[in-house]
């Protein structure tokens, strides 16, 4: 807190996001997910559950949608449904999590910084310095941010299941938001490891919980800044891109060809979400 | 001379008393000026004050001082804040955020300027103070005192020029 | 797979078991015996390197002991702070998957897929997943109990030995069964030595969800039980209610191959079934049935494609040709136009597969339903492209034997009769999923002596006379032999991936040699427990399972490191030996005009998962309803009976009646009403007890003509509003439409191909 | 009512003897009446109810109170809706002071009592919502050991500082306002009351130079107070504004809410005139004169409250933002509708009752027509937070849940909390300016003199132009 500090660097902190933000992204973790090949068997879901210590709530909290389901598996029906009698195309699942946005929206709201933009361009939460003010669920357009309604602790790990608690993330207590966090732990552990060997972590070493356990792959996990990554060929192949890639001025329209599966959930907002999702595919029958 | 004595006047009708003043200010006792008068009233007088000619205030400086303060120095303060709190949330948008911090900035002149007021008006005002002996409890009723600071030869011409005002009670103190 | 973690990412730490933690959430630390260590010292970790020596060192007080626990000279197979991934099988369906379980500070912490195991790749799906938590329930038994004056009361381990010996001794050894679930590998092998020993040859095989009939039906007609589906290869698979990414004989694998069918060319998937399953709602067309006339579209299909010149199999020809489009249509509820349609897909696109599921083998004429379905691959000469031979199990004695009902309603009809003196249950909860109608409660009052190896005081377990608990399957040793065998033989082995958390609880196959010690002690003195016996087992291993003269040590750790050992099987070729088909019409009934699907769930599966909280909170993948039963019905029914979402229905057959919350739903026949599998539980601990209904229990006791296994999807039901009305709890409850927003966007699959089609 | 009838256009009798003034005013400091106790007693019990819900959900967690979506609910709308009532006073009074709007005398410091209690009411709520509350204080910009700031963008770190800014600065601007009737009071009391007056008043005893820098000082506040005021409720209204969701977007919000807040400030000092009318019988100094005014007053901020709501919907029906429409919509045809028309219903209807001046003038219709107003504010502050927390722009988080008790318990409460600081207040401090009545009366005796010097027999004058008059004359 100095003014020398304020003046040494003031074209940077001028930066937002269009002009590549102030930070210099190390990594920008980011996911493409291939709705052609999600089948909405909830094994992602699962999987968050056990790798991120998420509490179960039980029916009644349920009901008040109290739930922690960082992963959750949506499911829509066509919208001419109402005409139809029976769903003859089946139905459109989503895997919906935090899509860590570039330009997240729950960021700014934050009344004490307690949600903010890493240099691994993901959006973290910090528990500890959460207050639960809920600013950032409500100004979360996808509503992936999940509260601790209750002292969980207290209720969803009768012993022995505590024993399963992974050791490597904390348990939430009462007051404090929580969202997916694209496996910090697991991209620490890879950084960690990279930094003893002296390498850069490489693509495919390691992945999330909800990626490694989808039995169709149609998760795909890795870090948007390696050019050689598989995420950022795929999203190269269907011609997304980046806010900070792109620069000035943002364009959600992109896309030279229309018929690239490659879209962003709520692109038209601006959040700049580092989760791409290729478009369902049907046979047209009916 | 040196002053010695203070005497306070106690009036009923407050054109009297804006008179006895006028009589003060036209010298009818020699030595006397008004800057020696102080008025005392149970409410805003500004046609008795007006008597006493012009008194100036100086409020306003404190008030501008402490808005300008609290503008410049707040925004300084939370940009500077900002620039060494760097993991600060993004959401895309700068470290120093100007928008933010002149919303901020512009409160906190308020405040400068609403504290500063309160600064100048206890020092302009000489507060808190205690009431000096010769205050009456009347004037917080209905009645309006003069308070004259005198040398001895003044003393009795200005009891005169009360009693031809109409003054009800008149109360007399030595100066330390 | 992230192994060694240093830093946790929150500031706040996180109390870990060996530096314990406040009072409610202290935890019994694992006991660990030097015997048991130094045998998992012989354990293979895989893959894993560990972090080098700038680990934490930490001095920690655990609470309750006082002992300060240091650090730098831990446990030796523990390395704090570091996870490590063992190699082990995934016991909670029958599919045969195998796991990676992390393990850290001695606790199992999450379990993945075993990458080398080609049943699975790596994957794992939910249930699989939450094998943690039936490890660590909080509902498991740790103590033996015995009935005494009509009550279970907790023993000692030397006890409940001693009342096994005395009882199965007493008892005449052909009067003893045992009634298990799918049980496969050197476990299936000794129940079989230990009835042997015993003189008896009851062993009943009970599963709700399996593929009996469809067994029956490639047995006869491609002379293999279970050939290899290979669904990647297919243009177009065409599913009966055959819900293979879900529940359907191997759901992992298939989805892994659901994948590869998708992408490229992109394979089309139509799905013909009275309830939309999983499957179904991943269909490119999705076609509701009448419950019980899939039979008599696969023959209209059948004989659509005779018109367009397909040739069919002469025994077949009768049944085909009664079943002309225009009559199947009127039948199945399925327009003369999509029976043509479907006819020219599957023209178009070879190969095809056509599979068959329990709707479909779950009727009275299920076998010959089936064999309806068979007779489309025939015709479309599919047998040898995407349903080849896997040829015979090298090791038949460790094939799995496969669960059934024909077997439960056997059961029943024995202790009926009062032939069986003891009985061994394990990994069936009978007294669960038999329906009221096979009089099963009442009949086992006829066992003098039941058993039950269990980790849960279940339904059964409360009618027992002896509950032994088991270990559960992270704590336990086992070979397993999946029924469905893909490309790669393999026997998957299962080791412990931590110490037990009840002392004393045997694993099965500790309890099985005990058993067996008890009547041929000779024979068996050589193994001190199931590990040796294994241990012996890979030793005796033919030569060509030593690739580089591997020593029996070598090859055990080899084989304990990838978690499997690959067998070679000499695949054969497949018949088409179609048979004659004959399905009778189905007569309207109009005092039951509903027919009851009891429809499984990935998740709860057959309702052993119900105690499962992770399951429990996992909403349905179609109905989004969570912790519940619910009946389907689609609006057209819905509205005829006056019900909304939320209202309770009651739903009567002629063997009993259940009442359940509606939930209204297009993906459902019109003459249907489906009720989830897995809630209605009685027992089973704190999460399972008390929701939902268990539709099992008022089926009929009819069963399918061929096989004997129950008609499961035969029954018929009415249903009548109570007038009662509750909310369902479900996610994103108010909504089924994106409201005009881009979040599924579809493309078509023309364009796809056009895109990025190979 | 006669002797009213018989001043019915005066303000405030003119011929009021100031000692009378005196005693009446200072009357209210003493024996209590027994509708006070009950009062107090009713207030003691909400409060009790409210501190227990709120030890519960402190104990338990905010599931007592809160669904998902609806982070926010009860908790935020009452804040608001207490930041609101808290505008009247102090904005009303300061804009009132500076155009020499000489009828706000008797009634601006209960306003202004109200203004700051209802602060500190308002206060509460961001501090009960939070799901950790005892870290609430994490939100203030303290020089921190850690090099951790709050969040100088977030709109809800903008509440801190505009709160506290306008708290500090209304208390100030009540208490220099009374320093003379705390002397006055001092003057007057025995015992305990002239010790704590004593020391409040500072010493105060009305000398020229203390009116002069006291009529400057009060005035610059009161400049100051206008745009802090105004600046206040643009920012509560930014926790919504300055977000990204459909129905809290809307750039009409904060001349919106400044209206909605003057709107129930306004409605709340007719509630409270009526009371302390009646409680203190204060009919001499609270006359119909002024209720009638400040009845106006309502009415007109009425109607600027209803055009900017048919403004919030025509700009969201022209612009072509689907989300902003469907919430619209929902707000009024979905769950929430009957709740939104009766806040139209008694925010836009309901007011024209303050047209007519027979039911001005009746003071029970009066009483039920100010709290249903405020009921319709209230109602107006709950849905802005809630339809859009209900709806927004993910349809599968799309839900309509409703208060739970816990909530409701807290919010009641509140109420108990300002009643128990206002009646606290009327009791220790004169809730009528006697300086100021004295001044009113005075005037407007001079005007009644001087005007019928200049042959305006009976015509009364507008204060300040009687003061223009005086400086030109001198």
């Amino acid at each position: 807190m100095s003014l020398d500090n304020l003046t040494k660097d003031w074209s940077r902190y001028r930066k937002g996001i269009e002009e590549g933000g102030f930070h210099n992204y190390e990594h920008r973790w980011g996911m493409a997910i291939d709705l052609n090949a999600c089948i909405g068997c909830n094994a992602c879901s699962t999987a968050c559950y056990a790798e991120n210590n998420l509490a179960v709530v039980g029916k009644e909290r349920f009901s008040k949608g109290h739930y922690m389901h960082w992963m959750r598996i949506e499911r829509y029906w066509d919208e001419d449904q109402a005409r139809e009698e029976f769903p003859d195309q089946g139905a459109h699942f989503l895997p919906m999590l935090c899509q860590q946005c570039g330009a997240a929206p729950c960021e700014p709201v934050c009344p004490v910084a307690a949600t903010y933009h890493t240099p691994d361009g993901l959006n973290a939460q910090v528990y500890n310095r959460c207050i639960g003010s809920r600013y950032c669920s409500n100004n979360c357009p996808y509503r992936v941010r999940y509260f601790n309604f209750w002292s969980y602790p207290e209720s969803a790990w009768p012993e022995p299941l505590n024993l399963q608690l992974n050791p490597d993330i904390t348990v939430r207590d009462k007051g404090v938001m929580e969202k997916c966090t694209f496996c910090v732990q697991r991209i620490r552990t890879a950084k960690d490891k990279a930094k003893m060997e002296n390498r850069k972590v490489k693509d495919g070493e390691f992945t999330t919980a909800c990626a490694q356990a989808c039995p169709t792959s149609a998760i795909h996990f890795g870090d948007l800044m390696d050019a050689e990554s598989a995420v950022t060929q795929l999203w190269a192949k269907h011609q997304v891109k980046r806010h900070d890639e792109q620069g000035l001025p943002v364009s959600t329209q992109h896309k030279q060809n229309p018929a690239l599966r490659g879209y962003r959930v709520l692109e038209e907002l601006n959040t700049d979400p580092s989760v791409m999702y290729l478009e369902r595919v049907r046979e047209e029958l009916a | 001379m040196k002053k010695t004595r203070r005497i306070l006047g106690l009036f009923g009708n407050f054109d009297e008393a804006t008179n006895a003043i006028y009589d003060i200010r036209a010298s009818k006792i020699a030595g006397l000026s008004v800057d020696d008068v102080t008025l005392i009233s149970p409410i805003e007088h500004p046609e008795v004050e007006e008597a006493l000619g012009d008194r100036p205030v100086r409020v306003q400086y404190f008030t501008f001082c402490g808005g300008l303060f609290g503008l410049v120095g707040s925004w300084l303060w939370i940009s500077s804040a900002q620039a060494a709190f760097l993991v600060q949330p993004q959401g895309g948008k700068p470290v120093v955020t100007l928008v933010s911090n002149f919303v901020l900035s512009y409160e906190m002149m308020i405040l400068g300027g609403v504290l500063s007021t309160l600064i100048g008006f206890l020092v302009g005002a000489r507060l808190p103070s205690r009431p000096s002996t010769l205050y009456s409890e009347k004037v917080s009723l209905d009645q309006v005192g003069i308070i004259l600071e005198l040398d001895d030869t003044q003393i009795e011409p200005a009891k005169n020029l009360f009693r031809n005002h109409k003054v009800l009670e008149i109360r007399e103190e030595v100066m330390k | 797979m992230s192994g060694n973690e240093i830093k946790s990412f929150s500031p706040a730490p996180f109390r870990s078991i060996l530096s314990a933690g406040s009072a409610t959430q202290a935890a019994p630390l694992p006991r660990i015996e030097r015997r048991d260590f130094l045998k998992m010292m012989g354990w293979g970790t895989v893959g894993v390197t560990l972090a080098g020596c700038d680990l934490p060192s930490t001095v920690t007080l655990e609470e309750g002991k006082e002992t300060v626990v240091s650090y730098l000279s831990p446990e030796e197979y523990a390395i704090p702070g570091v996870g490590v991934w063992y190699a082990s099988a995934c016991l909670q369906c029958p599919a045969g998957c195998g796991i990676h379980g992390r393990v850290r500070e001695g606790l199992a912490l999450k379990l993945e897929g075993n990458p080398d195991s080609p049943v699975n790749r790596g994957k794992l799906c939910q249930m699989g997943q939450s094998g943690v938590q039936t490890h660590y329930n909080p509902d498991r038994l740790g103590k033996p109990q015995l009935r005494k004056h009509g009550k279970l009361v907790d023993i000692s381990w030397d006890e409940a030995w001693k009342v096994l010996a005395e009882k199965v001794g007493a008892a005449s050894g052909a009067r003893v069964a045992w009634f298990t679930g799918t049980v496969s590998g050197h476990q299936a092998v000794l129940i079989g030595e230990h009835l042997e020993a015993l003189g008896s040859k009851h062993h009943f095989v009970h599963e709700v969800i399996n593929n009996a009939v469809g067994r029956a039906v490639n047995q006869d007609v491609l002379g293999e039980a279970m050939p290899r589906l290979d669904i990647d290869k297919a243009k177009l698979v065409l599913s009966f209610g055959a819900d293979f990414l879900g529940t359907w004989v191997s759901p992992t694998h298939f989805a892994t191959e659901y994948a590869k069918f998708r992408s490229g060319t992109r394979g089309v998937l139509v799905v013909a079934e009275p309830k939309m399953s999983l499957t179904g709602a991943n269909a490119d067309l999705w076609l509701a049935v009448r419950p019980g006339t899939e039979g008599m579209l696969a023959l209209g299909i059948a004989h659509a494609l005779m018109k367009k010149g397909v040739s069919v199999p002469e025994a077949a020809r009768a049944a085909v040709t009664a079943y002309a489009p225009e009559k199947a249509a009127e039948i199945t509820g399925i327009s003369v136009q999509r029976i043509e349609q479907v006819a020219a897909l599957l023209k178009q696109h070879s190969p095809s597969l056509v599979l068959a599921g329990a709707t479909v083998e779950g009727q009275e004429q299920g076998y010959q339903a089936a064999s309806a379905v068979m007779l489309l691959n025939v015709m479309l000469g599919n047998v040898g492209k995407t349903l080849v031979s896997r040829g015979e199990f090298p090791f038949p004695q460790l094939s799995p034997r496969t669960g059934n009902t024909r077997d439960l309603v056997a059961f029943a009809a024995a202790a009926k009769d009062k032939a069986l003196d003891v009985a061994f249950f394990y990994g069936a909860n009978p007294v669960y999923t038999a329906p009221d109608s096979l009089g099963l409660v009442a009949a086992l009052q006829n066992i003098p002596f039941k058993v039950v190896l269990t980790q849960f005081p279940d339904e059964t377990a409360a009618q027992a006379d002896l509950v032994l608990p088991v270990a559960s399957s992270l704590e336990d040793w086992g070979t397993h032999v999946a029924d469905y065998q893909p490309e790669q033989g393999v026997i998957t082995f299962q080791q412990p991936l931590m110490e037990g958390l009840y002392p004393g609880t045997p694993g099965l196959g500790d309890a099985l040699l005990k058993l067996l010690k008890m009547r041929a002690a000779q024979k068996y003195s050589a193994f001190n427990d199931y590990f040796s016996y294994l241990q012996n087992a890979v030793a005796s291993l033919p030569e060509q399972y030593r690739a580089g003269g591997l020593t029996n040590k070598q090859l055990w750790e080899q084989t304990l490191q990838k978690g499997l050992l690959t067998v070679d099987s000499a695949p054969g070729s497949l018949n088409t030996n179609v048979g004659e088909i004959t399905l009778n019409e189905i007569k309207a009934d109009a005092e039951y005009p509903l027919r009851l699907i009891p429809s499984p769930r990935l998740g709860l599966w057959d309702g052993r998962h119900a105690n499962i909280p992770w399951l429990q909170e996992a909403p349905d993948q179609i109905s989004k309803i969570v912790w519940d039963s619910w009946a389907e019905l689609h609006p057209s029914t819905a509205a005829r009976l006056g019900v909304q979402e939320g209202d309770v229905v009651e739903i009567a057959s002629a063997h009993g009646a259940i009442k359940v919350k509606v939930y209204v739903f297009k993906g459902v026949h019109p003459d249907a009403i489906a009720v989830p599998l897995g809630q209605g539980h009685e027992e089973y601990g704190r999460y399972a007890k008390g929701l939902g209904v268990n539709p099992l229990k008022i089926l009929s006791p009819a069963v399918d003509a061929r096989t004997g296994e129950l008609a499961l999807y035969g029954t018929r039901v009415n249903a009548t509003r109570t007038g009662v009305h509750e909310e369902l709890v479900k996610e994103g409850r108010n909504n089924i439409s994106q409201r005009g927003r881009k979040l599924v966007a579809t493309i078509t699959a023309e364009q796809f191909r056009r895109t990025e089609g190979v | 009512m006669k002797e009213t009838e018989l001043h019915h256009d005066k303000d405030i009798r003119d011929d009021l003897a100031w000692s009378q003034i005196n005693s009446d005013i200072l009357k209210s400091l003493e024996n209590p009446r027994r509708g006070y106790w009950y009062t107090v007693i009713g207030c003691l019990v909400l409060l009790a109810i409210g501190i227990t819900a709120a030890v519960l959900q402190y104990r338990y967690g905010l599931g007592m109170a809160k669904n998902h979506p609806h982070m926010w609910n009860l908790y935020i709308a009452t804040f608001i809706f207490w930041i609101g009532m808290s505008h009247s006073g102090t904005l009303l009074s300061a804009i009132l002071h500076i155009v020499h709007a000489d009828w706000r005398k008797p009634i601006y410091r209960f306003a202004e009592a109200m203004t700051t209690f209802s602060l500190m009411t308002a206060l509460l709520f961001p501090v009960i919502h939070l799901g950790r509350l005892w870290n609430f204080y994490w939100v203030i910009p303290y020089i921190p050991a850690r090099g951790t700031w709050p969040n100088f963008r977030s709109p809800l770190s903008w509440d801190g500082f505009a709160i506290m800014t306008y708290l500090t600065s209304s208390a100030l601007f009540l208490y220099i306002g009374m320093l003379p009737d705390l002397a006055i009071a001092r003057d007057n009391t025995t015992g305990w009351r002239k010790k704590l007056y004593s020391t409040l008043s500072l010493g105060w005893y009305g000398s020229d130079r203390q009116w002069r820098i006291f009529r400057k000082a009060y005035m610059l506040m009161a400049i100051f107070l206008i745009p802090l005021a105004v600046s206040v409720h643009s920012i509560v209204s930014s926790d919504f504004a300055m977000s990204i969701m459909p129905g809290w977007h809307v750039t009409t919000f904060p001349p919106y809410f400044v209206s909605g807040a003057l709107y129930s400030g306004c409605a709340a000092i007719v509630t409270l005139f009526i009371l302390l009318r009646y409680y203190f019988r204060w009919e001499e100094y609270m006359t119909l004169a002024i209720l009638e005014k400040i009845c106006k007053l309502t009415f007109a901020i009425a109607m600027v409250w209803t055009y900017l709501n048919l403004v919030e919907f025509s700009s969201v029906w022209y612009g072509h933002d689907i989300y902003a429409k469907e919430v619209l919509w929902s707000k009024m045809t979905g769950a929430y509708a009957p709740a939104f028309w009766s806040m139209m219903f008694f925010g836009s209807v309901l007011p024209f009752t303050l047209a007519f001046q027979k039911l001005r003038r009746h003071i029970p219709t009066m009483m039920a027509v100010s709290i249903l107003l405020n009921v319709g504010m209230w109602l107006e502050r709950w849905m802005i937070v809630s339809p859009t927390l209900a709806e927004s722009f993910y349809p599968w988080a799309w839900d309509v849940l409703w208060p739970t008790l816990t909530s409701w318990a807290i919010v009641l409460g509140s109420f108990g909390w300002f009643g128990l600081l206002f009646l606290t207040f009327v009791k220790i401090f004169p809730s009528v300016s006697m300086y100021e009545v004295k001044e009113m009366v005075y005037h407007r005796k001079l005007a009644r003199e001087k005007g019928a010097a200049h042959g305006h027999a009976g015509g009364a004058q507008p204060a300040f132009s009687l003061s223009m008059r005086k400086e030109d004359g001198s």
